[in-house]
């Protein structure tokens, strides 16, 4: 129980003190203290995993263990950041921000920790609420009209996934049994005895739901403006967790189709809109002037990925967890490293920013590398999830998946490689403006431990990790509790 | 086997402490030096033991990555490759450290040295690994310091373009390759080397599919045309050691790929022989056409590196024929004359970088018209290119020759005739390419080594600091060794061409000595020709001696004003060769003529535009932008739109899937 | 003993053929034009005169310069041991056929940079012509090798140059023979591809690259340029003698270089000197020919 | 009482083809007041098991929240930004009615393939309820006004909630709070956006909004 208290309580409570302080220059400090908490209680999961809690509501199994990790790491590392990056933004006032940095914490381990598909969408809106003054931190009019249509779309998608949650109920129903219905276990318990065609209609529902919140195509659209205009550390985190806590959302109801024998169904879906994913991101990147843009479509792909593994069968299902992992870390080394760059410049577009190399050599040297593992190249973690992604296509005799699938790796790839290049090569174009230059030692830090840990997984993936990573797809692809 | 672990450590660590005390200019020169030295040395050791048959036990470690095991292993094969590219790479390396010095900051000393160590020591690895994962990271990692090594200079936007357009061409390579592995993985249930060649036979599709994508992934690094788009900007790009390094081993890993997957896969049906053997003339014949209208210096050596590459190809093509055919002998000449040159053209073609590197930093350019008369003030240099250009025209006794001989006897062997219809079109092309190899190298090293200086930066230059002179010296003498006495590279290239073809030692024996005899007696002509021409020399000063030698200005056939100017310039040197296949290579001129009795000016301007990289790369780009344009109108910012978007598809997949 | 006499009659015909060559020549021009001509071995005269002279450099020029005419004389030295002269030939073996084109390519490599080191307009323009047609004359060569080498089932010389029976051997032959005496000609500049006694430079090709060798070094060019022309005529003499007894073949030989000397004199009288634009189209006729005879021994 | 459920879902559905037919703010805003006050009495019809102090306590809030305090929040936003009614939308009134007609059959044609759900007194719900976020989802798509927009939002959530009817009996807490969530997005969050919106732009009409693009 303490675990879980101090996984979702600690947050919590930074961010109550957060918006109840009055100096700007404290506030960001609560930060890092909540995440290393939290840190230190997901530390406690991996060593062993807490017991069930409030009569079964609260549970931590593999597929929720990682994403929680990947949500705490990414915290921890954007928490330091923060500290510098709001001291260079001294002036405008970071009380919402702050607290909705440490609610969102709170909210994803809502989400990862529930196992209660109402619940477990509860903490997704929360999550989605608790985004937007991130993404309005900047309070000018780009970032206005990026806040609305975050917040329309996002609405639209959390009112759909609302949906396919009472779908979920109206396909067990009518239950007379221990526990709430819409309970995970439940559902996976009766999975034999749900009725097909509300459960069909539940994972189109969640899927579209979810998937609006992961911007899987065609709903991606909210996503490049998001990015675009928040500032690099809330872009990180948009990336990094808050979808990855949306795809957490479509593994459940996976599961649950997978569990009732309607796995064909769901990975059709998945891989269509995966490649569809793949397939758009392809089409805007390339020629993409606008770098975070580039990053926003990046992540719209890598989340094709992400379906397209899960659709691919229990082999896929691992490589995908594993690309959970991969890609958030190296998309918290790009956003960071590119909002670096970002300030460095005072523009994000390839016109502003070139030669970055010259002005700020680590931060774009990170941003050059964390490009270079996103491609998925060795020896970097994200070649060895998709290089699996493709082999499970391949043995699974999807060959028409796979040549799309490389294809568009080669696309993206091009496209991607244009405009990174044009941005850290050269030589700056014009004199650097505004008081703050350079590169700043945490700053660096927060990008540069991520770094170290994508190379480091890409070279040699821990019994334990890999363990867990098994489990889950054991979980993921029909396996009842 | 462990010699080869510390080979690449070495390299590695003095890669990252060359970066680490990159202030320290002493300190760095002496990592780089001495860790290319200790690296050469253990390295050296473990090729000859594996080439004496010797049989070194593979290494293989646990590596937690999911299908990966970290094995290495060392066969005759492996052996070749190693040697070269630890030869070539420390040559080059010990010669980059005089060039960086002498460049004076233009070429940023840390990335320089940490990215060709790397370069190197990922080589080395490359060509001993023996699982796939394994593999693509030594892949991988090379391609992506030789990326490093192109933009090293990337204030300069040639220099960024021809970065993107390579990491580009070999980021498209290596996915081909992911692929290519996928499916074998697929048939042998595994990514280790020695499953892939146990596995049954792939389905006629399977098949196909991965040689086209190995054809391409490997090709693409090799730089066959018409998959050589970046190969000739990207050599000139980089500093002269790099390119030398990339041109004389690097592209040879994509052949190397090439050899390894044929040893795994077994024979090939006898169409596929004749596609390898097709491309490798197509590249061997427009490769030096192209090499031979350029005035760039190192843009000519990239093109004739194409053309190296197709001969090299020309040669694997035939091996593979001859394991078509069933005829073992024959798979073994082809094979052994591939990787004999291929060795051959390591040495030569870095020399010849080298050495152009050289001219590059006395004069300031890279343009040959406005060189000429070097070799007055850089004698060394000088010369030794005329050994390397000598060398790469394949004559007699010169080492370029040895390779090529294997593949005309091969071509032309008896046999051959009948049912190898191609074999004689095939010698009629080798020739072509090597009279106009001819046409390139007595271009390029007579305009910018002979004649008088075309511009003062050519009068004044001067030999460079013995740091570089030296490398490029052992290189020339190796030149002229394997030229007289080629018997070892020979057993070498043998016992790897064994490898190749699946032939045990014995078999290889037989053959090898039968060869090495007649090469040995090409050898010794090459002696014979080297000692006649002594003794005439020696016969010529004596004659001299005793007559009077007079010194005056070159016969102008009466006109006695003749100025630097009026040399016959390179670009119009090629010209009569140029024409008669200007058609094949499209070469345009424009040509104002002289007008009236007293003409005021006349002009003639003639450029060969590369095909690949003017004339249908373009278009495809914009083809492809075309394409992707009309999604691109779909985000127009318009929420409703958006909206609209997530509406239909939900409606759509509601009525279809429910 | 053997040995011995080959020995010997080899450095006899390596000294003095070239010479008696270029006089029969010479003597046929003459004889055709009427005039009484010089001395069969005027040319001799002249490299012994040229050994004993000095030399005058080009301050331009450097020990390249200097050292492409010795090189280009052991080169055709090396290839003179590798021709089936009269008898066997002194070294012979399997693949003997390539290196003894590539030597003839190795002595053009070197004679070409000697003229560009001069810095020269004229010899500069000699030079790029010398590589043009060589470039076309390179595969006619290897061509019509190929198809001996398959017709004799051998790719040695002395092998490959002999008298074979068997379907379409004379067509074969004759065709072998017809490119072979074009590339003789191109190669050794001969009318109609160049004009060795021309005295207008831009007119010149081989003869314009060597215009400031002087003194030995221009004998050795002389002497390398006739062994070149002997040893190509041998290999025509040889395709139709084939390979006698040794005193026969001598006799054999003689004669035939004689007749090829006659006919190169009585194409030179009779044909004027084509255009620099026609001479590809008769190497391309060439190449056509001897791959005509290749078709013709696959067949 | 099964005539009284069919005839609020009837009304509910007429209701909104009203708000798509209709221009002025104002009136679109006690169109949904009303459609909302339907909303709360509707528990009470739906259910054959009858009365349920739960169900009753859903009702109540339902009718006071959705009948009056958002449309009085909506007005409140309105005076602020003092705009009257839509002008030129997208999609024009008429089309946009023709459209709503066509969700209807086609939420018609989706809940045919669906069984009923035991309990419900109507088959009609689950249609009703699809159509009318259908026709919530064609405002958000058809309206340039930012506040037309957050009306037609509204209207989608009442359908949702319209579906949650279905199962209030079984899991009532989810719907109450799921409604609870939604209705603070749609009024105060996006309350806040449009006045941000409205003091940068001066207006609050989405055409402003199409800076950000490829």
């Amino acid at each position: 129980m303490t675990i879980y208290l101090l996984l979702l309580g600690a947050p919590l409570v930074a961010g109550l003190i957060a918006l109840l302080i009055d100096r700007d220059e404290i506030r960001p400090w609560f930060l890092p203290a909540a995440c290393a908490i939290h840190s230190y209680a997901v530390v406690a999961c991996w060593v062993r995993l807490p017991e069930p809690a409030v009569s079964g509501w609260f549970r931590i199994d593999a597929i929720a263990l990682l994403v929680l990790t990947l949500a705490s790491a990414l915290f921890l590392v954007c928490s330091v950041y923060c500290l510098e990056y709001l001291r260079l933004r001294r002036g405008r006032d970071n009380r919402l921000f702050t607290a909705c940095l440490a609610f969102i914490l709170s909210a994803v381990s809502l989400v990862c920790v529930s196992r209660h598909m109402g619940l477990l969408w509860v903490g997704m809106e929360a999550a989605t609420l608790a985004a937007a003054p991130l993404v309005h931190f900047n309070h000018n009019e780009k970032s206005i009209e990026a806040t609305w249509k975050y917040l329309m779309m996002g609405s639209l998608g959390i009112g759909l996934a609302l949906l396919g949650t009472f779908f979920l109920a109206l396909a067990v129903l009518p239950y007379t049994g221990p526990g709430d219905p819409l309970m995970i276990d439940v559902l996976l318990a009766r999975a034999g005895m749900l009725s097909v065609p509300w459960l069909k209609g539940a994972f189109i529902f969640l899927l579209v739901g979810y998937g609006t919140k992961m911007g899987l195509a065609p709903m991606h659209s909210w996503k490049p403006d998001t990015y675009g205009e928040a500032p690099g550390v809330a872009g990180a985190i948009l990336a990094g967790v808050i979808t990855s806590c949306a795809f957490l959302g479509v593994l459940r109801a996976f599961q649950i189709c997978a569990a009732a024998g309607l796995a064909d169904f769901a990975r059709g879906l998945l891989v269509l809109m995966g490649l569809l994913s793949m397939a758009v991101a392809a089409a805007f990147i390339i020629g993409q002037r606008d770098f975070k843009r580039m990053l926003a479509y990046s992540s719209v792909e890598h989340m094709g990925i992400l379906a397209l593994g899960v659709g691919l069968g229990p082999a896929g299902s691992f490589a995908a967890l594993l690309h959970l992992l991969n890609n958030g870390l190296t998309k918290g080394v790009l956003f960071l490293t590119a909002g670096n760059i970002h300030r460095a410049f005072g523009g994000k577009t390839m016109d502003h920013a070139h030669g970055a190399l010259r002005r700020v050599p680590i931060s774009a040297t990170l941003f050059l590398l964390g490009f270079v593992a996103i491609t998925g190249s060795p020896p970097f973690a994200p070649f060895i999830s998709e290089f699996s992604i493709l082999r499970s296509a391949v043995d699974g005799g999807r060959f028409g998946v796979a040549f799309g699938f490389v294809g568009l790796l080669a696309v993206i790839f091009i496209g991607m490689a244009t405009t990174v290049l044009s941005v850290v090569y050269g030589t700056p174009n014009d004199q650097p403006q505004g008081p703050v230059q350079g590169d700043f030692p945490f700053m660096l830090m927060a990008p540069l431990a991520l770094m170290s840990a994508v190379v480091f997984f890409g070279v040699w993936l821990p019994e334990g990790l890999t363990a867990v990573l098994g489990e889950a797809a054991r979980l993921l692809n029909g396996v009842r509790p | 086997m462990s010699l080869l672990l510390a080979a690449v450590a070495t390299l590695g660590v003095s890669a990252v402490a060359s970066f680490v005390f990159s202030r320290r200019a002493a300190w760095a020169r002496t990592l780089v030096v001495g860790g290319l030295a200790v690296a050469a040395a253990l390295g050296g050791l473990l090729a000859s033991r594996a080439l004496r048959g010797q049989g070194v036990p593979d290494l293989t470690g646990i590596w937690l990555v999911p299908g990966a095991v970290f094995h290495v292993g060392i066969d005759p094969l492996s052996a070749c490759f190693l040697l070269l590219v630890l030869l070539v790479g420390g040559c080059a390396g010990v010669y980059g450290e005089g060039y960086i010095a002498a460049s004076h900051g233009h070429v940023p000393a840390a990335p320089a040295r940490f990215f060709f160590l790397l370069l190197v020591a990922a080589m080395a690895l490359l060509v001993c690994s023996r699982n796939a994962v394994l593999f693509m990271v030594a892949w991988e990692t090379m391609a992506l310091s030789a990326f490093g090594l192109v933009s090293c200079e990337h204030d300069k936007p040639e220099v960024r373009k021809a970065g993107l357009l390579y990491l580009l061409c070999t980021h498209v390579g290596s996915l081909c390759l992911l692929a290519l592995f996928a499916i074998l993985g697929h048939n042998a249930g595994s990514l280790e080397f020695g499953a892939f060649a146990a596995a049954p036979t792939l389905p006629a599709a399977l098949r196909a599919a991965a040689f086209l994508l190995a054809l391409i992934g490997f090709g693409m690094k090799a730089g066959f045309m018409p998959l050589h788009i970046w190969l000739q900007e990207a050599h000139p790009a980089a500093p002269s050691h790099a390119s030398a390094a990339m041109s004389g081993i690097m592209i040879e890993m994509g052949l190397y790929g090439l050899l390894r997957l044929l040893a795994l896969s077994g024979p090939v049906p006898a169409g596929v022989a004749l596609i390898l053997v097709v491309a490798g003339l197509a590249s061997a014949l427009f490769g030096i056409m192209f090499a031979m209208v350029q005035r760039d210096l190192k843009r000519l050596l990239a093109y004739s590196s194409i053309e190296n590459v197709g001969i090299i190809l020309l040669g694997v093509g035939l091996g593979c024929h001859g394991l078509a055919a069933g005829s073992p002998s024959l798979a073994l000449l082809g094979f052994s004359g591939a990787i004999l040159h291929t060795i051959n053209h390591g040495i030569f073609k870095s020399l010849l970088f080298l050495s152009a590197g050289a001219v590059y930093q006395a004069v300031g350019t890279r343009d040959i018209e406005a060189c000429g008369g070097l070799q007055r003030g850089m004698p060394w240099t000088c010369g030794l290119t005329a050994i390397g250009a000598a060398a790469i025209c394949g004559l007699p006794p010169l080492n370029g020759f040895t390779g090529e001989w294997l593949i005309y006897s091969w071509l032309l062997r008896p046999d051959a005739g009948s049912g190898m219809r191609f074999a004689a079109p095939a010698a009629a092309v080798l020739a072509i390419v090597g009279a106009f190899a001819v046409v390139a190298f007595s271009k390029s090293c007579g305009t910018a080594c002979l004649g008088q200086p075309r511009s003062e930066a050519a009068r004044a230059a001067q030999d460079p600091s013995w740091i570089m002179l030296a490398p490029m010296l052992l290189l020339a003498v190796l030149c002229v060794a394997i030229g007289v006495f080629p018997q070892p590279v020979l057993r070498a290239a043998f016992a790897a061409a064994g490898d190749v073809a699946r032939v045990s030692g014995s078999g290889v024996g037989a053959d090898f000595d039968q060869w090495s005899r007649l090469l040995a007696v090409v050898g010794l002509l090459g002696v014979g020709v080297w000692s006649m021409g002594a003794l005439l020399w020696t016969w010529r000063n004596l004659l001299l001696r005793r007559r009077g030698v007079g010194h005056g200005p070159t016969w102008g056939c009466g006109f006695t004003a003749g100025t630097a100017r009026m040399q016959y310039s390179g670009s119009s040197y090629p010209v009569p060769t140029a024409r008669v296949f200007a058609s094949l290579i499209g070469t345009r001129e424009e040509v104002q003529a002289p007008v009236g009795y007293w003409p005021a000016q006349a002009s003639f301007a003639s450029r060969t535009p590369d095909p690949a990289l003017e004339l249908w790369l373009p278009v495809l780009v914009r083809r492809f932008n075309v394409w992707l344009s009309a999604p691109r109108r779909l985000q127009h910012g318009r929420l409703q739109i958006s909206l609209l978007y997530m509406s239909v598809f939900l409606v759509a997949i509601l009525l279809w899937k429910l | 003993m053997e040995t011995l006499t080959s020995a010997v009659s080899f450095a006899l015909l390596v000294l003095f053929a070239p010479h008696l060559m270029l006089g029969v020549i010479a003597k046929t021009k003459a004889a055709v034009a009427g005039r009484k001509g010089p001395p069969v071995l005027q040319t001799l005269y002249d490299v012994v005169k040229l050994l004993g002279k000095g030399a005058v450099y080009s301050t331009t020029t450097t020990w390249i310069f200097r050292l492409g005419p010795v090189v280009s004389l052991s080169a055709a030295l090396a290839a003179a041991v590798l021709a089936p002269l009269g008898g066997p030939s002194l070294v012979a073996f399997e693949g003997d056929a390539v290196l003894f084109a590539y030597l003839f390519g190795l002595g053009r490599f070197v004679t070409v940079m000697a003229a560009l080191d001069t810095g020269s307009s004229f010899e500069g323009m000699g030079a790029s012509r010398e590589v043009a047609f060589s470039s076309l004359a390179e595969p006619a060569l290897i061509l019509s090798f190929a198809g001996l080498a398959y017709r004799a089932g051998s790719l040695c010389l002395e092998r490959m140059f002999s008298i074979h029976v068997g379907p379409s051997a004379v067509a074969s032959t004759i065709l072998a023979l017809g490119s072979l005496f074009i590339v003789l000609l191109a190669e050794n500049s001969r009318i109609p591809v160049d004009d060795p006694n021309t005295h207008l430079e831009l007119t010149m090709i081989h003869e314009v690259m060597v215009l400031d060798h002087g003194g030995p070094d221009l004998a050795f060019i002389l002497q390398g340029a006739g062994l070149k022309l002997v040893l190509m005529s041998s290999l025509l003499v040889r395709l139709v003698i084939g390979d006698l007894p040794f005193v026969g073949a001598a006799g054999a030989m003689a004669l035939g270089l004689f007749l090829v000397a006659v006919a190169i004199g009585l194409v030179e009288s009779s044909m004027a000197r084509l255009r620099l634009v026609r001479v590809p189209q008769l190497l391309v006729a060439a190449i056509c020919a001897s791959a005509f005879g290749l078709i013709l021994v696959l067949r | 009482m099964h005539e009284l459920s069919q005839l609020l879902l009837t009304l509910i559905v007429f209701l909104s083809l009203y708000l798509l037919g209709s221009s002025s703010l104002t009136g679109c805003v006690n169109i949904l007041a009303l459609q909302g006050m339907c909303l709360g009495i509707l528990p009470l019809a739906i259910h054959e098991r009858g009365f349920h102090s739960r169900t009753f306590v859903l009702a109540a809030g339902m009718f006071v929240l959705k009948g009056f305090v958002i449309p009085r929040v909506l007005l409140y936003a309105i005076r602020e930004v003092k705009i009257r009614r839509e002008i030129n939308p997208l999609v024009g009134y008429t089309s946009s009615l023709l459209l709503g007609a066509l969700l209807i059959g086609v939420s018609f044609i989706i809940a045919e393939r669906l069984p009923v759900p035991a309990g419900l007194r109507t088959g009609l719900l689950i249609p009703v309820s699809l159509a009318t976020m259908m026709m919530g989802m064609l405002m958000m798509i058809s309206r340039i006004k930012a506040l037309t927009q957050v009306i037609g939002y509204l209207v989608f959530e009442n359908g949702i909630y319209l579906f949650g009817l279905s199962i209030a009996y079984e899991i009532p807490w989810l719907i109450e709070l799921g409604v609870l969530l939604d209705v603070f997005v749609a009024v105060f969050v996006m309350g806040i956006v449009i006045n941000h919106i409205a003091r940068a732009f001066d207006s609050i009409s989405t055409e402003k909004l199409t800076s950000l693009s490829d």
